[in-house]
């Protein structure tokens, strides 16, 4: 089965995202298909490479990024030319992390921004990846405050 | 993009305001219209709040952003819900909501107002028709 | 020593007016903003509790909010009195400090 | 279409649980998880509420956010089901679609 | 660093996990302890599950910060007060909670237990009572 | 009279730091001093340099910066030669921050991060300003969820 996430928190001032992590590592392993994972409202914020918790606390950034690698959340595309573009399905939604200094390189040279601080295995992205998650997917399952 | 068409409910719980998700949810129906699925609204709860007409955010330096929902209907939106048990507990009647019209361009089909306050037995059924529940 | 409380929440959502009002001694000051003037509006199922406070304390309620949220000083329960941002100011000095009910 | 309502307000401070279990449907399960766990406990304010669902409709908690929590599994009210993450996929999947009530 | 005394309340009102108000609450109190002010710790509200015992946050992957509750006589807090009403709407008493025992290093005068239940009333007086309150 | 300013909640989702905006300058504009401004649990993420709001909406965190600017919320210190050092007192809990990825010049060399996104006007220090400052003020006033 196609589950889309959905995230509205960021890391550390609620559980949302931790419970998200373990919700999609469990379905991951029953052999479920995560399609997506969208980072939405404040959830965006765990996109961000920048964060050091303490030492004998989780990495929720990482615990993603991990996550992501370990089960491919991930999408393949071919050009043309049969070239394939392989893209990470952590998406950070680009309105909510324009708000809340979420950037990549692109988002940087478009708004004039001297940093980024989107962690490598995320990216940003429109809206509409949301919607079409939810249309793509069998079940949507939103954590939030 | 998908052939699929789905019945979207975005049920909305959260006061406009004091926090955001009103704001960011209301930014998902109008991206979402761009991808022809069967959309429905719910407000309930504090929800019902988004709909107050009158809204004047000079004062506290915030974007008013209920003018929009009175251009729903032109983003194929023509099914709105308010819960009527949450709208009696705070006070309020549908007089002191928007009015949101609704025209099928084809057709020239009008309808005034497709604000509709429902009892909990509809708003429980609507969700129970619906493919996705969008929860704000 | 008077405290004033404030409530940012709205009523139907949260306990934290509830409880405000529970522990708020006499006396004390409330000012409802944010989200929490919600509570002062006519007519709605807080309203017995909030004039039951009103016999023994004075409610504010922060105007801006209340306008943003689209609703007229008319709509108010009686003897709540709006007040600006000056005002917060003045309540939150006036009193010998402050108890963010969140 | 069966919906799995999904809890994860405290019950004593939010009005989520309330408003899931007036507009869930009959048969349609419901999972308290995080600070919604505190619902299931015997003995709180809010026991009746529950057992009142639970005679219409299951009820499962997530066990580890209760022993995070502090709480044994012979606290909680009889018929309410523990599952761990496995268990809420697995009832994400059994069921139509989710229901989070934020 | 200031000569002044001042009665601080930190007031509790949140349960743990579930957000993190009440872990950097913790840390407020812990950093506090170096400012050699008359301190007071109220738990309140959902804020009594913060005391409670047997704590295991393994299935969850967080923190398991309650320990440290245990501790808190070893900052210098001597009074730690828990309102009654939530304790019994919440179907708990002291038993549930942890103890946390305190002890005079010069007159080793020795606490076993300063977590006390009191009542609204008491409440309201130590609010009253006190200079500063930090609210979580 | 002296104020102390709290602020627990993120730019844009709560309303908590446009409140405590307002307050704060209101409470300027009467004469009141305001001491600090310290942004604790996910208030640290309105110290970023990198946020870019929609353009007609408010720009959160530059309008701090203003204020901070404008009536001068900072304070000077002596070193022995006489020589003075202001700083802002707009001050980022660095606990709170580090979980979170506000990042500074220092912390980004202490913790191996290869960008920094504080905004010039905010400040990275200790819990103990916090405490600190409701020990100096007359009025400690908590904005957040």
């Amino acid at each position: 089965m196609k589950f889309a996430i959905q995230i509205n928190e960021g890391p550390y001032q609620h559980q949302a995202s931790d419970s998200a992590y373990f919700f999609t590592k469990a379905a991951l392993e029953q052999g479920h298909e995560v399609f997506r994972v969208f980072f939405y409202h404040d959830g965006v914020n765990n996109g961000t490479r920048l964060t050091t918790p303490p030492q004998d606390d989780r990495n929720i950034v990482e615990r993603w990024a991990e996550l992501a690698d370990q089960y491919k959340i991930q999408s393949v595309t071919k050009d043309e030319n049969g070239n394939e573009t392989v893209q990470t399905e952590l998406v950070v939604c680009v309105a909510a992390a324009q708000r809340r200094g979420i950037v990549d390189e692109g988002e940087a040279k478009r708004n004039g921004k001297d940093a980024t601080n989107i962690h490598p295995k995320f990216r940003i992205s429109g809206l509409g990846q949301l919607v079409e998650a939810a249309i793509q997917a069998d079940r949507l399952v939103v954590f939030g405050d | 993009m998908s052939e699929t068409v789905k019945k979207f409910l975005y049920l909305n719980r959260k006061a406009p305001y004091g926090t955001i998700y009103a704001w960011e949810s209301l930014e998902v129906v109008l991206i979402g219209a761009a991808f022809d699925q069967e959309v429905r609204l719910m407000f309930l709860d504090d929800g019902v709040y988004q709909l107050t007409t009158g809204q004047d955010t000079a004062g506290v330096g915030m974007k008013n952003f209920s003018p929009t929902y009175r251009t729903l209907g032109d983003y194929e939106v023509k099914n709105i819900y308010v819960d009527k048990d949450s709208l009696e507990a705070r006070g309020l009647t549908q007089d002191d909501l928007v009015a949101i019209a609704w025209e099928d361009w084809e057709t020239e089909e009008e309808i005034e107002n497709i604000v509709e306050v429902v009892d909990a037995a509809r708003v429980s059924e609507l969700m129970e028709e619906s493919d996705v529940i969008f929860s704000f | 020593m008077s405290i004033l409380h404030t409530v940012n929440k709205s009523p139907f959502e949260r306990n934290s007016l509830e409880s405000c009002l529970k522990f708020a001694n006499k006396d004390d000051p409330v000012l409802l903003f944010e989200d929490g003037v919600y509570a002062v509006l006519k007519g709605t199922s807080a309203e017995k509790q909030l004039e039951a406070a009103l016999a023994e304390q004075s409610i504010y309620v922060l105007g801006p909010d209340l306008a943003a949220r689209g609703f007229s000083e008319d709509r108010i329960i009686d003897g709540i009195e709006v007040v600006d941002y000056a005002g917060f100011v003045e309540l939150a000095a006036n009193n010998d400090k402050v108890q963010a009910w969140l």
